[in-house]
């Protein structure tokens, strides 16, 4: 492939595009001002034939930076995927025709819109650079474990079968977490109906003979530097001793802490001996193995048990766990069975609110405790009265009345508490000036250090990977469950949300093959999702670099360090290529190959600005890819209008909006500006973490912009927009078209 | 309180369900109630329960003895079966309802003076005699239940249906005299006594 | 067809809905090849029938948006739709599929452009609407269906309208004489993700689905939310279009119930919790909701959005199995009998209109899979060493909810590489 | 068609002079023009009809219906039981399962059998007239025989309880089961759509014992008939019959309403419908008489 650029621009007049555009105008502007080297029309450009032509080009006439003026870059990928050119594509269906109604009246403007769209492909296409991986990586397939409990051992188990070496570091003396303390675990297979083996047993026996799988016990990991495909950790034994590996990913999988039930004094605990967690209590039928499980405070055999449920559970109380934990509603069932199993004679009760046995599993087991004799009442405990044996006060919600009921011991149903190491600042960090980043810099050291980290990672912005609600290391995300905010290290089991062995196991399982996939995809320089497989990726010119740390700080996936003289220091395979830094960067020195400060800036200065009286205001729409963007789409699938005044460039996210970009065009002449990005808050939609909330942020500061150069504040818009606001999105834009018409065209027009 | 009610509550002592589960028809279908209710809004005389089917295996569950076989609830079922069909978890509620009726009768702490009871038991009665039905016989008997005045007063309340009924000759005054009986008394009797004694025997012991 | 290439290193995903589109790519971004078996015209299954997802009230199609593009984006994934598994043979490394593939009438030159489906005029009943409206002889399921291509309901073919679309395309996209195909597919591997559906409500008689125009489904009422819906994204009931605000959600309808299904379907009451919500956000303080429900199943980190509708005091909950519905003759609204077993409360409630939490069932009966394999009383399949190289993803596998689903689908992408890495060692 | 056998067990209140003789009367019509044969079972017993139970206990119960079985194997034998009683189909096909399913509550009652030198194979088919007619025959054949069809009346299905639950008829639901609206078209007659309380209670037993609360449920039967535009009632049950015909003066007494519907079997009907006279389809034992049937009848 020639290094010199060569601009192929084809001009398709499918889908009604040729009826209501002039495609040859629309070629004269895609050579005199675009700069095209060859411009050619095609009237069914995605056909066989359409595609062919553009290939030969490609292979014969050196077109290696291709312009495709038709559809949306949304609709026929497929077709218009070439390899090793850069491609941009001007919306003249979804963007321009299908907006715009078909009358003579309308026609001069519309094709104005066109001419612009292709203008702007040009211009993008002329400074975007083909991607290609850096060429530094390359793939290690090996993959850190961090936990050797059950959800461990299956993801190092499960990896091995795939024919990936596993690491796994342990914390304690032994593989096996909490599983192993179990005497036995919820049913997994029909009928469902009886606790099952652990298989702990089995499963260290499998890992000790997989010599595929190295186990580290007794050891934490006490630095992890590094990116996928190339992380380096520290694996330190309590006698001191050292050793640095190399993986290619990681699998967190450090399990849960059961709640602290001294927690709950109103239930006794630690004053009765009689009164115990659902741990506790697995000891007891482990030391009574089958026999009669004897209560601890004199030994005798118990005859009468009570279970209270979620106990310092689902509660908003200080101290207590807001979350559900999920497994301990089958958990008591088992146990109660437990006893039930080896004397029927035995009372036991569930004292619950809600009885959560979901799935199939769940239910069949739920009526076979029932078969068995376990007693299920609805009811809150209030108190456990201390005494020779202790007495539940509770309120029976079915009978609605107070009762008192003695029992020879009493189970608490407390929950679990991820494991998830130290707990980074989530919240949205975006700096303003550099003594702030300073003091920014210094809180990130600052964070609580009294829970042990996991990791250790050696990452500007905290060891550990960011906490989530309940202070569980989920992604948040319902579509991709194993995203966390670090590239390459997946959580798996309890630290993740809580979940009972069965799930752990299936779940470390998934981990294992998102895990691979980064070891994967990190070796030959591919991103991981969302932009998977993009090749693209930042780099900074360091001469034009303050040092000012932005991108370090606002990168949601800490994919930058510092070098020791402050310069950003990008970790390729850490990074998501969301363009955050970019848009985070004062001095614009950081960029990617195909997505700049230029491919967008270029864009803006090709639109034609009419001068101030022809009253043609032109307004700017910085949309989201993934969800704005086809939103707007799907707004022109159904036929709905705006402004023909609009013009839209699609971004990878508002994180990555330079303010650059919103000045230039101001001083440009556009009239408006509207960013359109994804909803922000708890549950926020935006894959990137928080686009829209730097965007906001970042733009509260445009105001002094426009004061400066006397611009009403109206003309720079940011919204929140749902790939579903397929209605929202005209509405939003020719609000602006009336805005515009009230305050005024932009002064600024030259 | 009968002999055989002490005695149960001395076997039993805490634990009603165990009890139930032992003595009363499908009463080991108890403990699968998860208290949904739909059997309860499901009966046609529900509002007229003290204590509809699923509160009372809740009742049972608590121990709660006398409140249970005492309460008059459980002789408000009309056998519609309606709460069987819908009932999620397959309790043949009915039958536990006709159950705890009867072991409350043979415990002796029945509600007496339950209407239904007495019919109930008037019934068994008629049928136990001859094999079949006296329709005439237990109509009377059922009028006369609440004492002669009571009685005369329902008789006369009724008699409007009773010339209807005798007039489309669906009802013989001749009846009084004997009417249907099985042939093989004899034997039916001996059934029904050995029938008697096999449930008792299992009760005692 | 016949460009497809399968070998016994090929990993067959049959289903194309969320699970069978996240294995299939966990897959493939790792190098494998990958062939998509889904039955109807576009992928993307049961969540592109969704309005919102609990517990982050995000929309389903975002997520959609990334997977279709890794899709498109994908050389190593194929995607036949309209397709079914017609039999299965072989074990793990080495099946061989027997695929049906019903005609489209519509070919790939497809560019959506829509003129087809603007000269058509019969309609048909639209399956993404679960059939509460009609779409045209030439439509997309909906907005975002991928592949983007138009199809052609059998209904038209042989019609004036077939023709018609036929002339009003331009780019030969339209084939009237496409006929079904069946194929022959190598597989090392088989993804079973073919999800649920939802349980036939008119086998539910007390609640008179069937009956009563104003008792609908879950999974209908996620439709009239949708701005392209039957109602165009009017909360309103079918018997007269009144804005129905006072709405009863019925929970374990179909489920935990020997009369129908077993098993708790996990989703139902996390889903009505979720619909709560749309009933407050088109009438705000004018809603009046009541969940009826035996057990609220808000599992885990889910119990945090219970507690939040708990905190809302246009929603109330009652613990009952309904007893039965009947309708107001007079207003058409149905009325609600059962017994609130708090205390025993009896009621007879008016609504404006009651949603059945439907419960859910697997797609394919218990005794059609093409193949032998473990399949417990709930018809869901088994995690078995027997089944081979046969492994259950999403909804095949349990009553889960999308979160989980995906988790589900993520592990058996493994499990399936797993499979054909084998197959590739020993193949060298 | 070649003559159908069965053994039948007519049951306590279809015997001479009781409450629904006339019902036994319509239903041996009936048979007469369908050609069936209906061996009644020597010497059968009462059932105790779900009400006995406070005498007695389960297991006497079970010997009741257990004898009527064990009489019919030996003298019917190889025939099926068909019921024209829903209490008495009920509590034979019940006990019939609950033996099967409990070997031993069997034992203990064939011990009881013993006595009166019996014993149980609990092998016939326990089945309601009304399975008879749809399963055996089929509502064309039905259709076949009528000669008078009931055009011009209305009629509403009242199937009641214990035809209908835990059993009830193959393909039919509990909440809507379409037999007696079929057996009415077929008749020629109308049927009232969606009739609410089809399957409504009407006390059952407790018409006798709580005639205040049996009587409210009675009203409402009475009444949703009326608003379907009822001309009569048809029912499959003795007691359904009886308790929604003859309690309806002292429903108007107390409620101020004004009814008088009439209260028939599909037998009735069936019997007119085939041509037969009122007297056959015994009309004459309605308290409400049917005069639309009578007009038929008469014709």
């Amino acid at each position: 492939m020639s290094d010199e650029m060569k601009i192929g621009a084809y001009i398709c007049n499918g889908c009604g595009i040729g009826d209501r555009l002039d495609s040859g105008q629309l070629e004269t502007t895609a050579t005199r001002d675009g700069k095209a080297a060859l411009c050619k029309q095609h009237d069914f450009l995605c056909s066989e034939a359409g595609v062919k032509m553009i290939q030969d080009d490609i292979d014969n006439e050196g077109v290696n930076h291709l312009v495709i003026a038709a559809c949306s870059r949304r609709a026929k990928t497929e077709a218009f995927n070439f390899d090793n050119v850069a491609l941009s594509r001007a919306n003249l269906r979804e963007g321009v025709i299908w907006v715009r109604p078909d009358t003579d009246d309308q026609q001069e403007t519309t094709q104005e819109m066109a001419d612009d769209y292709v203008r702007m492909a040009c211009a993008e296409a002329k400074y975007m650079k083909i991607p290609a991986a850096s060429g530094e990586q390359s793939v290690n397939k090996n993959i850190l474990i961090a936990g050797g409990g059950i959800a461990g051992m299956t993801a190092a188990l499960e990896a091995s079968k795939a024919g990936y070496p596993c690491t796994i570091v342990e914390k304690t003396g032994q593989l096996g977490g909490a599983t192993a303390q179990l005497y036995k675990k919820i049913p997994t297979k029909a009928p469902y109906a009886d606790p099952e083996d652990t298989g702990v047993a089995e499963m260290i026996a499998a890992v000790e003979a997989d010599n595929n799988i190295s186990v580290h016990l007794n050891s934490t990991l006490t630095n992890t530097a590094g990116a996928p495909g190339r992380f380096a950790a520290d694996i330190s034994t309590e006698s001191g001793s050292t050793e640095t590996k190399e993986f290619g990913a990681i699998v967190q999988a450090s399990g849960f802490t059961p709640y602290d039930a001294n927690n709950l004094p109103e239930f006794a605990y630690g004053k009765n001996k009689d009164v115990v967690t659902q741990m506790e209590l697995e000891a007891l039928a482990v030391e009574a193995n089958g026999a009669a499980i004897k209560r601890p405070s004199d030994g005798k055999e118990v005859s009468s048990v009570l279970f209270i449920q979620c106990a310092g559970q689902r509660s908003k109380k200080e101290g207590h766990l807001q979350h559900c934990s999920g497994y301990c509603c089958s958990a008591s069932i088992k146990q109660a069975m437990y006893f039930k199993d080896q004397n029927p004679d035995v009372d036991t009760t569930v004292l619950y609110t809600d009885l959560r046995t979901p799935g199939a599993g769940g239910e069949n087991f739920y009526r076979s405790g029932q078969k068995k004799g376990v007693i299920f009442t609805k009811g809150v405990a209030s108190e456990v009265v201390d005494g020779a044996s202790p007495t539940v006060k509770f309120k029976d919600l079915i009978l609605d009345e107070d009762i008192d009921l003695e029992v020879d011991m009493v189970v608490l149903a407390t929950g679990m508490v991820a494991n998830a190491g130290q707990p980074t600042r989530a919240e949205l960090t975006v700096m303003d000036d550099e003594d702030k980043a300073a003091e920014k810099a210094s809180e990130e050291v600052e964070i609580r250090v009294d829970v042990e980290s996991i990791l250790n990672l050696d990452y500007r912005q905290g060891k550990d990977v960011p906490h989530m609600a309940n202070g569980f290391a989920d992604s948040h995300f319902i579509c991709f469950p194993y995203e966390t905010q670090r590239t390459g290290i997946y959580t798996a089991g309890p630290t993740r949300r809580p979940m009972d062995t069965q799930q752990a196991m299936d779940d470390a399982m998934g981990a294992a093959m998102k895990a691979i996939a980064a070891a994967e995809n990190s070796g030959l320089g591919k991103a991981a999702h969302p932009r998977v497989a993009d090749l693209s990726f930042p780099s900074f010119r360091a001469e034009g670099c303050t040092q000012c740390k932005r991108c370090t700080v606002e990168c949601p996936f800490g994919a930058i360090n510092e070098t020791d003289d402050g310069y950003p220091m990008f970790n390729e395979s850490r990074c998501r290529r969301c363009g955050t830094c970019m848009g985070a960067c004062p001095v614009r020195v950081i960029s990617f190959e195909n997505y700049s400060i230029d491919t967008v800036g270029q864009q803006l200065k090709a639109v034609d600005i009419p001068d101030e009286f022809e009253e043609k205001p032109r307004i700017l729409i910085l949309a989201c890819e993934n969800d704005a963007y086809p939103a707007l789409d799907m707004a022109a699938q159904n036929k709905l209008e705006y402004s023909a005044f609009t013009r839209i460039i699609p971004v990878r996210c508002l994180g990555s909006v330079s303010l650059s970009w919103i000045t230039d065009s101001l001083n440009s002449g556009f009239d408006g500006i509207i960013l359109m990005g994804c909803p922000s808050g708890d549950d926020y939609q935006c894959h990137f973490v928080k686009g829209s909330l730097m965007a906001q942020e970042r733009m509260s500061k445009v105001g002094d912009t426009l004061e400066s150069l006397s611009l009403e504040k109206e003309r720079v818009q940011t919204y929140e927009i749902s790939i579903t606001d397929i209605h929202k999105v005209p509405q939003i834009i020719n609000e602006m078209a009336d805005t515009i018409e009230q305050i005024g065209m932009s002064p600024f027009k030259f | 309180m009968s002999d055989l009610n002490t005695g149960m509550v001395e076997k039993y002592r805490n634990n009603f369900l165990k009890e139930v589960e032992a003595n009363v028809e499908e009463g080991d279908w108890v403990k699968m109630c998860m208290q949904c209710g739909v059997c309860s809004g499901s009966c046609p005389l529900g509002p007229h329960w003290d204590h509809p089917p699923q509160e009372l295996f809740m009742m049972i569950r608590a121990g709660k003895r006398d409140e249970v076989l005492q309460s008059t609830s459980m002789w408000m079922c009309t056998s519609c079966y309606n709460c069987i069909v819908r009932c999620p978890r397959e309790l043949p509620i009915t039958h536990i309802m006709h159950g705890l009726a009867h072991y409350a009768t043979r415990l002796g702490i029945e509600p007496k003076n339950q209407p239904t009871r007495k019919f109930s038991q008037l019934f068994w009665d008629n049928l136990a005699k001859n094999g079949r039905v006296n329709e005439l016989k237990l109509g009377i008997s059922l009028y006369f239940m609440n004492g002669l005045v009571e009685g005369v007063k329902t008789a006369l309340g009724m008699a409007g249906i009773g010339m209807g009924m005798v007039k489309t000759k669906r009802m013989n005054p001749m009846e009084i005299l004997g009417g249907h009986t099985v042939k093989d008394k004899k034997g039916f009797q001996a059934m029904i006594k050995k029938a008697q004694e096999l449930e008792a025997a299992r009760v005692d012991n | 067809m016949s460009d497809i290439v399968a070998t016994n290193q090929t990993i067959l995903v049959v289903g194309g809905g969320i699970s069978g589109m996240t294995a299939a790519l966990e897959a493939a971004e790792v190098g494998k090849q990958v062939i998509v078996i889904e039955k109807t015209p576009s992928v993307g299954g049961r969540v592109t029938k969704l309005y919102k997802y609990f517990p982050k009230l995000c929309f389903p199609t975002c997520g959609l948006e990334i997977n279709q593009r890794r899709m498109a984006a994908n050389k190593n994934i194929t995607v036949l739709t309209m397709a079914e598994v017609a039999d299965l043979q072989g074990e793990a490394g080495n099946y061989t599929a027997t695929v049906k593939i019903s005609p489209r009438y519509v070919n790939a030159n497809c560019t959506a452009c829509g003129a087809c489906a603007d000269v058509v005029e019969a309609e048909f009943d639209d399956e993404h609407n679960y059939k509460m409206n009609k779409h045209k002889g030439a439509y997309l399921a909906h907005n975002m269906a991928m592949p983007k291509r138009y199809v052609l309901d059998p209904g038209i073919i042989g019609t004036d309208d077939a023709q018609k679309a036929k002339d009003a395309c331009k780019y030969d996209a339209i084939d009237l004489d496409m006929q079904e195909e069946t194929i022959e597919l190598k597989a090392g591997a088989v993804i079973w993700a073919t999800g649920w559906r939802p349980y036939d409500a008119a086998k539910i008689q007390p609640y008179g689905y069937d009956r009563i125009d104003n008792v609908i489904t879950s999974v209908e009422f996620e439709r009239l939310m949708d701005p392209f819906g039957p109602t165009g994204g009017k909360l309103v009931r079918p018997s007269d279009g009144k804005e129905a605000r006072n709405v009863a959600f019925i929970q374990c309808a179909g489920s935990r119930d020997r009369n129908y299904l077993k098993h708790c379907s996990r989703i139902c009451c996390m889903a009505s919790l979720k619909q709560s919500t749309y009933v407050s956000e088109k009438y705000g303080d004018e809603a009046d909701v009541s969940i009826y429900y035996i057990d609220i199943r808000a599992i885990d980190r889910f119990d945090d959005f219970y507690q939040r509708v708990q905190d809302d005091p246009n929603v109330k909950f009652i613990k009952s199995k309904v007893a039965n519905i009947v309708e107001n003759k007079e207003n058409s609204n149905p009325t609600l009998n059962g017994v609130d077993t708090e205390g025993t409360n009896r009621y007879a409630n008016e609504h404006d209109l009651v949603v059945l939490a439907i419960g859910m069932e697997p797609s394919v009966d218990k005794d059609t899979f093409p193949i032998e394999i473990k399949v417990n009383d709930e018809g869901f399949i088994e995690q078995d060493e027997a089944n081979g190289g046969v492994f259950a993803a999403g909804c095949s596998s349990d009553a889960l909810d999308v979160n989980r689903a995906v988790q589900s689908a993520t592990a058996s992408a493994l499990r399936a590489i797993q499979v054909v890495n084998r197959v590739a060692q020993a193949e060298g | 068609m070649a003559t159908k056998e069965y053994s039948f067990y007519p049951g306590c209140s279809s015997q001479e002079g009781a409450s629904s003789s006339n019902y036994l009367k319509s239903v041996n019509t009936m048979c007469d023009v369908l050609d069936i044969k209906l061996n009644t079972i020597p010497d059968w017993n009462c059932c105790s009809a779900s009400i006995g139970y406070c005498g007695g206990g389960e297991l006497p119960r079970l010997a009741l219906s257990a004898r009527n079985i064990a009489l019919s194997e030996q003298h019917n034998a190889g025939q099926d039981i068909v019921a024209t009683c829903a209490a008495c189909w009920l509590a034979t096909k019940e006990t019939q399962e609950r033996l099967d399913q409990d070997a031993g509550l069997m034992e203990e009652t064939n011990q009881a059998l013993s006595e009166a030198g019996l014993t149980l194979k609990n092998d016939s088919k326990i089945r309601h007239m009304v399975e008879v007619l749809i399963e055996d025959f089929g509502y064309d054949e039905l259709g076949k025989h009528v000669t008078k069809p009931l055009e011009g009346i209305k009629i509403a299905g009242y199937v009641g309880c214990q035809t209908n639950r835990p059993f009830g008829i193959e393909g039919e639901s509990f909440e809507n089961p379409k037999y007696l609206d079929k057996f009415i078209e077929t008749m020629g007659a109308e049927p009232v759509e969606n009739y609410d309380k089809k399957v409504s209670c009407c006390g059952g037993a407790l018409a006798f014992s709580e005639p205040e609360k049996s009587q409210a449920l009675i009203k409402d039967i009475i009444e949703a008939a009326y608003d379907g535009g009822a001309d009569m009632i048809v029912t499959p049950c003795p007691v359904c019959q009886m308790n929604v015909e003859v309690y309806q003066d002292k429903i108007n007494a107390k409620y101020g309403t004004k009814f008088n519907i009439p209260v028939t079997y599909y037998s009735t009907l069936m019997s007119v419908a085939y041509g037969k006279s009122g007297k056959e389809a015994g009309l004459d034992g309605q308290i409400i008489s049917a005069k639309k049937l009578e007009e038929i009848a008469g014709k």
